[in-house]
């Protein structure tokens, strides 16, 4: 049994933890944001180069085919970092749902520019306030073009291309292709993120191709079940931050004469944290596993919903023991929580995730190790 | 055990309502929903004329002595005002640290001569007060402030940097707490002054919070020079004055403001949750009622105290139990009501966002009501200690010069 | 404005207090369990010509006449200590469903028994697992006799007298007199509390005469949100005791040199549990108030929700508090644990009273203040 | 990442497998319920039978070097030991801490005759040893303890009491540390002893639990002479042996056994709710997922550690995770289950109440699983010292001489 990192992967996350320091320090993330630029292009291309955004990309459609691990490991660094780049738009949903449902003509046109950065990929899924579901698919395809409203579309303003969520004329709930332009009119979003380029998306007869494997709204899912794994390692990446910035900041602040990190409320609300996170770490590892593996039962949902848990308790926590300053502008405590909350609903809230995994484990008829476990 | 007035707290009331009929209007019933309420010069104008007629009318300063403007009214008067007062659509309220803590510790410390200057321009909103207490290094520990005040001549000269006051960019004083000699133990050591902000070396900067809005600023004070008669108190009695300020504190704090149980109730009668009202799911349902019933608890909680303090008792820990269960409540109702939105949470588009993104926005205020005017942590302190007797923290700090305390690992 | 028990009560209450703290010292109540014996006869005469069991019965009927504020005291005195009596059956219950619904000829009967405590009376109610609903009232009342089983029947070894919900022949629910008799038989039933005298009730063919006020299913949700808060009081009570006991010993205990009491861990939990007390304890006097006024709309809902979450979390505090010995057998801290777990469920859980409160707040047309305050 | 076994594993797996098979029969599928299992004296019998079976075939005291009886085998082969003999139904197992603690700890500290003469009755199952630390005024606090042991010529006198010790009323051995120098400090006044239970003296008292069962004793200790020759380590060194023995405890401890998300599942897809099956209802599936969740975290992080451990790793804080978690949930899960039962709930008839009463059996035995083996409270302690490197609490006993060390506000 080995339920840990690969020795190459590990190797890689101390690059990738060395390269993302260098270029994210304090401040970097909120100025990025306060510049209005949807995202940092240079940190974006230096990804590229070192082949992070084609991680998952077979080498045949221009990808570093470092495989799924390497992404998951990746997405948690990103996720660590708060690195202000479309990475999970383009990546966990464009590029997977080009992967798992694209002609090899799709492919070969998007993919090799989605793993260089020269195109930005994101989906529209949503339709305004509701969980994933094909009663809140409102938007139409017929004859090559797509017509409805998408909000929030995350990064909606960097993307070249957009896969859409729409039914076509027998009602049926596929995924389409547009690229911006005649019909496609994007509004910018406020958010609760800083920084982003999230909009609203006008479709008025865009044209669209398919992407012909989905062929249902069990496809959606079984692309938004892929993406909560990575999801979840962005999360995951996110609490480890969020608990590491209340820890460093306890052990300096004084009162009383002594650090705060002393006083049993403030120890004991971050161990509480630190096993939510650790919790969520691990059900990430499964799912990393189950996405390699295809494997897992449950895994993404359960990932998903511990990511989702971990990383609101740890951004909230983090401000509350940064105290005062915590709430300020300048502290950068608040980046974690508005990032934790808008990871919370996309793809689906915990609600959502939740009775996903009931219906999955009521489902089972033959009780066992669904985890491959011997 | 019932809600009626006596007869003279009936009398008070009705006073009160036609005063109230006569200068404002009543709230819409309907009033849901987020409204930023920037305080700007003409907010503050209103503010101002809205306080001046208060007091032309004796509806201000309730229980303050009539020698002072006041009205020699009872705490039940003040309460029963407050109520009535929360019925109508009046200005934002900036005096109430100037009428409810800044000149009421005036009276109980200062000389005859400094509440008589103080206390009629505070009453009428001509001069506003704030509070300089909190430092950067002085937060839930305020007794380790550290901003210096040195005897010079018939002044003191001021140096040190104070935070978390609100109002101070339009403020003309401040209550300012100071040490005079770190050589004393902690407690020993700090001076309380009079201090006019609009000193040379008084600089305010707003402070910018999560939300965006800026409802703090920092203060800092260059030898600013405060002559001494604007001392409150002896030298060396600082910590005294300001336990007296903070004891005020709590008439005048309330509950943390924003989405309540009812509203989130109402709205998830209209939002819809897998195709059904989301009223209708359990686990809505389980929250909504658990918040409600917290609601239920703070509200009459406060009516008994109220009991209490109409029959001549002094506050107790409501107002810590008010803010920390509010605080916490208000997050959390913030949080669901986002989450309840689904894959559209995150939108805080006014026109999108339903209600005009309150729960997006009380997301981003929440934090803050958690930790201002004392965290959830130092109130579990008070509470434990004072309520319960149970005995302080181990103090690393006790008997020590205050220039020997730690302040940092290094 | 007075939102305080009267001068009258309270002067009864530090009576109520003195006598109750004489006659019940720690161990009393478990070895009157560890007895076998139904309940403590003794206490329960002595509270009987205290005028306790009549205090909400009018005089006409042997009461005391005391009134609802007197009795929500007297609750939440027995609910502090635990008095090994079956009080709330007898009385919110038993009592209380006569004063509603008995005929005088049936007051006349009875009340004046319950008052002098020679005839304890209890409510039975529950048929097993179940809500109060009348989907799970399945016995059945014809020519004047019930079949059926009902259980848990708290205190139902000590009663002489049961009022028994049942279905007419046109399926209406009822609540109607059985005396123990012939088609009376009571089977001892283990309970999480520790003591009392609770049974299966099989009854079959037995005598049992109507009270006609009890004229359907909202009839006998009245009778439970009038014993809700007197149950609200009890709970309250108990609260109250084991925060006591657990403040008492964590200022008494020493570890590392120092009272447990001076550890933030500690001191917060116990804040928090104080915290949920004071929230119960006025919510259960807004109840006191609407038991008097017949005001208050949720009034019951509310109270008996905060107590049943108070009670429980202060009984499950307590233990951890006392650490080790908080867990045998000999200390008493699982006196309250069992007790707050049994009055949870009795007469409909948490859940059941949420599910109300949210119907009653949803049907308010008129929004406003229910509570009768100007 | 993948949950294969190595070559040498899959081979270990196979032989564990095949002896398992030989010697016992698989669980049944459907052991869903309360079980008690009270220790009488067949029960230890078998207890003693199956570990000296499983002593014979070499598969206890895996990784415990030949010389002892052990296999000198890998940390990874005891996890799958373990996890295959967790598939048959094995009598109850008493000797975890002879083989996992305390011989491990007499291996390190002990001399050679010491370990040469107790190790194979230990792993044989001849002899079960208890562990004697806790009293009944150092629990979370064991190094407060005040049992006294003075010496006396070869032997060593011992008075005192100590408490929640597993076992003792059937062991034939204890690990006991006592004070044997109350005038230095805390930590370094014990020493640590090898206690034959049936010495003059020792009496044993079964403790009675909330539960009505008794797993754990009370011991009083009264003149109780050992010989120098029975003290393990150095005088003054009985800390340090303690301490090892607690980690080797990381080894031992699991979970707290009881009604888990799947159970509470099943339970709830049978169980009504208002008419609908009870799995319906929302707020019962987000607490469901949420404890299956954790569970699952619970596993995944143990696998974790178990992969650490087979590349020559350290236990880390997965025990203190392990347990923190799975008392806290068990007790969450089996109010649930009483509250899912309504007005029934209560009821813990075995024929009557659901599951042969489990949720309300493990209602009462949960408050002992969130304290006994560290509380909550000192389990959160641990983590945050050990993991986040958080300070250690502040000290009042620290560097003065143990009879000094306050004891009680009088």
């Amino acid at each position: 049994m080995n339920f840990d990192f690969s020795a190459d992967t590990t190797a890689m996350r101390e690059q990738a933890r060395r390269f993302l320091s260098d270029r994210i320090a304090p401040g970097t993330v909120r100025r990025q944001a306060e510049s209005g630029a949807p995202f940092d292009a240079a940190l974006w291309s230096d990804m590229a180069r070192m082949g992070w955004l084609g991680a998952a990309v077979p080498e045949a459609f221009g990808g570093a085919e470092l495989g799924y691990e390497a992404l998951c490991m990746l997405a948690e660094e990103i996720g660590r970092t708060l690195a202000p780049v479309p990475f999970s738009s383009s990546i966990y949903l464009g590029a997977e749902a080009l992967l798992l449902f694209g002609t090899p003509a799709q492919m070969r046109r998007w993919l090799p520019a989605i793993a260089d950065g020269s195109v930005v990929a994101t989906l529209a899924l949503a339709e305004g306030a509701g969980e994933p579901a094909p009663a809140n698919i409102a938007a139409r395809f017929a004859a090559g073009a797509i017509s409805g409203r998408k909000l929030p579309v995350f990064d909606g303003g960097a993307a070249g291309i957009v896969v859409v969520a729409a039914r076509d004329a027998t009602g049926s709930i596929g995924l389409y292709l547009v690229e911006r332009g005649p019909g496609v009119v994007a509004h910018a979003l406020r958010t609760l993120e800083l920084g982003g380029s999230a909009v609203a998306l006008d479709l008025d007869g865009a044209a669209a191709e398919p992407l012909p494997g989905a062929t249902g709204w069990p496809d959606v899912m079984r692309l938004l079940e892929r993406a909560a794994i990575l999801f979840a390692f962005e999360q995951v990446g996110g609490a480890q931050a969020a608990l590491d910035m209340a820890v460093a900041y306890a052990r300096e602040r004084f009162a009383f004469g002594r650090p705060i990190a002393a006083m049993q409320a403030v120890k004991h609300q971050l161990a509480d944290i630190y096993v939510a996170v650790e919790l969520a770490r691990s059900n990430a590892y499964h799912g990393a596993w189950a996405l390699d593996s295809g494997g897992g039962d449950g895994a993404a949902a359960t990932a998903r919903i511990a990511a989702t848990v971990a990383y609101e308790r740890a951004a909230t926590q983090n401000i509350q023991t940064h105290g005062g300053i915590g709430f300020t502008w300048e502290a950068d405590c608040h980046l974690h929580y508005r990032r934790a909350k808008r990871l919370s609903g996309q793809i689906g809230s915990a609600r959502f995730w939740r009775n996903r995994l009931i219906d999955i484990l009521s489902a089972r008829n033959v009780r066992g190790e669904p985890d491959g476990l011997q | 055990m019932d809600f009626s007035d006596t007869a003279e707290e009936a009398a008070f009331r009705a006073e009160a309502r036609a005063f109230l009929d006569a200068n404002a209007a009543r709230k819409a019933a309907s009033a849901r929903g987020y409204r930023s309420r920037a305080l700007d010069a003409q907010a503050i104008g209103e503010s101002r004329l809205w306080q001046a007629r208060k007091a032309a009318c004796g509806f201000t300063g309730i229980h303050w002595p009539r020698r002072y403007g006041g009205r020699d009214g009872t705490q039940m008067q003040a309460i029963i005002f407050a109520q009535e007062e929360a019925r109508y659509d009046v200005p934002v309220n900036i005096f109430n640290q100037s009428v409810g803590m800044a000149m009421p510790t005036m009276m109980t410390w200062g000389t005859a001569e400094q509440a008589g200057r103080f206390a009629r321009p505070a009453l009428f909103g001509e001069e506003l007060w704030c509070q300089l207490f909190s430092e950067p290094g002085a937060g839930s520990d305020l007794a380790g402030l550290r901003t210096r005040a040195a005897r010079d001549g018939d002044d003191w000269v001021v140096n040190g940097q104070k935070v978390w006051t609100s109002n101070a960019h339009f403020a003309q004083f401040g209550m300012l707490v100071a040490r005079t000699d770190p050589s004393l133990p902690k407690h020993q050591g700090m001076t309380f002054f009079i201090l006019d902000m609009r000193s040379p070396g008084v600089e305010v900067r707003q402070i910018r919070q999560i939300s965006g809005t800026s409802n703090f600023c920092e203060v800092f004070l260059s030898d600013v020079r405060i002559p001494d008669h604007h001392r409150l108190g002896a030298i060396g009695q600082g910590w005294a004055v300001a336990l007296t300020m903070l004891a005020n504190e709590r008439f005048v704090v309330g509950e943390a403001e924003g989405p309540g149980a009812e509203d989130i109730l109402a709205f998830a009668e209209s939002a819809t949750l897998d195709g059904q009202p989301a009223l209708q799911d359990a686990s809505v349902r389980e929250k909504i009622a658990d918040w409600y019933v917290q609601e239920q608890g703070l509200k009459y909680t406060r009516l008994r105290s109220q009991t209490a303090l109409s029959r001549g008792g002094v506050p107790g820990p409501e107002a810590s139990i008010a803010k920390l269960v509010s605080a916490t409540k208000l997050q959390q109702i913030a949080m669901f009501g986002v989450d309840l939105l689904g894959q559209g949470g995150a939108v805080m588009e006014p026109g999108t966002a339903p209600l005009n993104a309150w729960f997006q926005e009380a997301v981003l205020y929440a934090p803050g009501k958690r930790i201002a005017g004392g965290t959830d942590e130092i109130l579990r302190n008070i509470i434990a200690e004072r309520v319960l007797g149970m005995p302080p923290d181990p103090r690393a700090d006790k008997g020590i010069a205050f220039n020997e305390i730690p302040t940092s690992a290094r």
